[in-house]
């Protein structure tokens, strides 16, 4: 684990992390997690286990209480806030509450975050097209967003998450709102980006997602990790998300 | 680089998108700064007229005998010594008594016994009707009746005294509702500025977290707030000038117009006005930001 | 099918209904669905099938293009704006979106909608622990909502609308952000407030919450109904929810 | 029914969960109550304090012989028969000449050769200094022209125009300013009433879904406003009250105090202002809340 290996390699290193919100309730709690570049994870666990909690330190949202979030190398507390800009361009994040502006259209919404990095008119537009068309909402391309259905937002909000083409992206219980056929399409979507090299970490409570699938699989259960395979993975091997691991179904 | 582009085509959809906001703001701006300066104009035009009122102003100074013209030299030139007058007239006896004659009328008849001399010559200051000259006027008048030969100085005192306190209060006044309107008026402006951002907080908190920079997200509201500070203030001076020629226009017949001379700001003024209020609305709107920006 | 008899048996009945969105989007298209006191109905379909179109319809948010909705035997489209309050005072809705007031408690969030019917504060006090006990949300009474994790909103929304103990219960994808565990808890309540007498009509997604019920389900797909057991329900047999359905498995 | 108990809740809730907002809405109601009747209190006391400058104002009506006791009564009843007037005084030959002695000070030894009858007597008229009395000055002369006996009538004619027309130009100043800044704040309320309740649009949208009644929804919002209305008013007025103090002790030491008198509002003009301000700011908040009726 010598610095010159692990910066290219290691995209999100968690250091013994805890998160208290004032008063004192305890959201995260001593939580160590390395996620390898062009890795996907899933992150499960109860409604409160902590899930939003982690992904919002990922992206500087909240700092933690204790312990070190590495994001590609650096240590997101020591960063100028330049640095931060620059580092959240190339994370996209589908929020668990969607954040999509209710009065702009679904391409005004989607094109914003290519925007803050100054993409061409042309590429945003073809982006955004081929983006709709994997989705299924080639149609809503002109409706506002706050006329869409709920389903509908939340696809809009994964587009806006993959858009700009991030090398992490952040997905907060992304099907939430989506039937089993949608959901499909979405899954496809992350693994395509996956492809193009970028690690994904999703919070889902949607068995059906992770079921069947080889990625890492770390459970929180009220702040704590309760299941983790953090040791198997070997951190060295690069960019090789094929590991088998099976999923154990969460208590019904 | 598409930075311009980008700005631009954000603060056009901000405006689009808002524009009923900015259009109340728009009005905000415009109906303050026409307030503002309508009472900057009544400042600089009451209290002018006010000071026309007191043109009969003058101190008398009764003189023992008819200076000769380098006497009258020495006189003008002690009085200007002094202070800054308007206008210095020398009457001859025969000045006063032709005057005395006029002022009897039919009546004049029974002077045709008197030595036409018999008045005594006197000087009459026009001082400057600045405040400053009437704060002095007492002192004007003790320092006349020090010069050689001079019998008596009168001047309406109770009058000018009234006078002057008069518009001394009408500059306080005038002050007074000055600051209070620029209170207002900047509260007024801050606070629609304010309650019209807080209105946008989802999208600057959601920017932020896209990672865009503060000049994406604080340039268009300065931008914006330029452009309201400019437009309003445009307009609220239009708007003042229209009202400025209607009141012409309608006081056009009375006797009102010859005797006091209304202005209008100078170009200069105009400027000033504008250039701050673009300035005031700009820098207002991209403070206001500041809060979004640590998120 | 006379008057006298369907008036105390059906709850909802829509006839004939469509619903288009302003420019000509047609997320309703001639739907007829009886709902008989007393029942629970599961509303399933894919993302911008026109589910929540079709609960907006049921407590008139909005009005149908064509068709006629009927609720508790009153035609919607005829009722008086004070009726109108009357009538959503004994509906309660579980809104996609939430709707949650973020800057008053959870107690609050849930109060407010027994205010609106000038409940006693004890009343209001007493029923509000209740629920957030039910759901698992003890800890969090005096929380502002908008500190919540998003699965705590979404019970608290649930909460809120089986607080005024209502006769009829629209749920938008009630546990679209639930695990598995914690949705047991929003469907033992759900069945609880059923077995008072609610009528309840549950929108989702969700598979598993209706695999193994004997409840009808309806499902949509683009403003069309595709599968109803409708004729199967005996509309006269009043308050007995015992019919044996197999749902199938939507598309995957 | 726990009616009153819920809506006084939900006000009290409604107050303390917006306080900032609710405080920036005083401010504003208190700060356009403050300008408003600062407005109304400088109309009344300046046109007051400009309207004594003209105490001179005098007409003087040379007589050909000195009128009799009975004579005078009858001037006196003929005069008052065209205007009201302030006060008539009877200057008689002897008067006259006295006058104008004094005004010769240390001369006057030559008028010793003049009869003291020399002077024709006259009638000095001070009108009424009200508006419309001015604007009637002309007429007057003219009237009292056509008296019998009366040799000429003479006024500072050209004084008397510009002074009336400075008075008649401050009150369209003043009422200017008056209907400006009504314009001004009843904008201004209504524009931060209406942000505020913008606001709270969710919390409207959510109650109309949850059957809340129209009384449920607009008393609060009702209640709301006239508090408002009434705090802010009330502190405006109050602050006023503290500035004219203010203003009254600075000038103490001054003749200002002496020559003008100035005043506060008479209390049911308070009152007036007042109930106002809060019928106003009620059915604005009230009639601003319709718009989310219709859920
Ligand atoms: N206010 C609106 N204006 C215009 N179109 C709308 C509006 N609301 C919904 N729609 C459209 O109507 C269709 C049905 O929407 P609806 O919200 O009923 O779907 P849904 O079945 O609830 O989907 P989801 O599972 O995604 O919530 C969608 O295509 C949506 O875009
Ligand atoms: N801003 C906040 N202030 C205070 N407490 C918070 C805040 N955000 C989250 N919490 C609390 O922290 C805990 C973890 O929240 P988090 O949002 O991380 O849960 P989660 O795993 O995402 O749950 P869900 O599946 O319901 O979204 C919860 O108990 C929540 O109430
Ligand atoms: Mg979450
Ligand atoms: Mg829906």
């Amino acid at each position: 684990m010598q610095q010159r290996i692990k910066k290219p390699k290691v995209m999100i290193d968690l250091i013994k992390v805890s998160k208290m919100y004032p008063p004192k309730v305890e959201a995260l709690a001593d939580i160590s997690i390395t996620v390898n570049k062009g890795e996907i994870l899933f992150l499960t666990g109860m409604s409160g286990a902590g899930k939003t909690s982690l992904l919002r330190l990922l992206c500087r949202r909240e700092k933690p209480t204790k312990g070190f979030v590495e994001v590609a190398g650096e240590d997101l507390s020591k960063l100028s806030s330049r640095k931060i800009q620059k580092m959240r361009q190339n994370i996209g994040i589908a929020h668990q509450d969607f954040k999509l502006l209710p009065n702009r259209t679904v391409a005004q919404n989607i094109a914003i975050s290519m925007e803050v990095s100054y993409k061409t008119p042309v590429h945003i537009r073809r982006r955004t097209k081929k983006l709709l068309s994997q989705l299924g909402l080639s149609n809503k391309i002109n409706t506002l967003a706050g006329e869409l259905s709920r389903g509908e937002q939340q696809r809009v909000t994964i587009a806006r998450a993959v858009a700009n083409e991030p090398e992490l992206i952040l997905a907060d219980e992304p099907t939430g709102n989506l039937d089993s056929e949608t959901t499909g399409l979405v899954m496809d979507l992350f693994n395509e980006c996956n492809q193009k090299g970028a690690t994904i970490v999703i919070a889902t409570h949607d068995e059906s997602i992770y079921k069947n699938t080889s990625h890492r699989i770390i459970e929180l259960s009220q702040g704590y990790m309760v299941k983790s395979d953090d040791a198997v993975w070997p951190i060295l091997s690069g960019i090789d998300p094929s590991q088998e691991e099976h999923p154990e179904s969460i208590g019904h | 680089m598409y930075f311009l582009f980008t700005i631009i085509k954000q603060t056009t959809r901000n405006f689009l998108l808002t524009w009923s906001s900015q259009i109340f703001t728009l009005l905000t701006v415009g109906l303050s700064v026409l307030i503002f300066s309508f009472f900057y104009l009544v400042y600089t035009n009451v209290i002018d007229g006010a000071q026309q009122l007191g043109d009969d102003l003058r101190l008398t100074v009764y003189l023992d005998e008819q200076p000769g013209k380098e006497l009258q030299e020495e006189y003008r030139y002690k009085i200007k010594k002094f202070d800054r007058v308007d206008k210095i007239v020398f009457v001859s006896s025969k000045v006063a008594y032709d005057r005395f004659a006029e002022q009897l009328g039919d009546d004049k008849d029974i002077l045709n016994d008197m030595p036409q001399d018999f008045l005594p010559p006197a000087i009459e200051v026009y001082p400057i009707k600045t405040l400053d000259t009437l704060v002095r006027i007492k002192q004007f008048s003790d320092y006349l009746q020090t010069l050689p030969g001079v019998l008596k100085v009168q001047y309406g005192r109770e009058w000018v005294e009234r006078f002057y306190s008069f518009i001394q209060l009408l500059r306080i006044i005038v002050i007074l509702s000055g600051s209070l309107l620029i209170l207002t008026t900047t509260f007024t402006v801050a606070h629609t500025i304010r309650l019209t951002i807080l209105g946008r907080k989802k999208e600057l908190e959601l920017l932020r977290l896209l990672g865009a920079s503060s000049t994406y997200i604080r340039l268009p509201f300065f931008l914006e707030g330029a452009l309201q500070g400019l437009l309003g203030s445009a307009s609220g001076i239009g708007a003042l000038y229209l009202l400025y020629n209607w009141m012409k226009l309608r006081l056009a017949g009375t006797t009102m117009v010859n005797l006091f001379s209304f202005s209008f700001f100078e170009p200069p003024i105009i400027l000033a006005i504008i250039i701050l209020s673009t300035v005031l609305c700009a820098s207002g709107s991209f403070s206001s930001t500041r809060k979004f920006l640590h998120i």
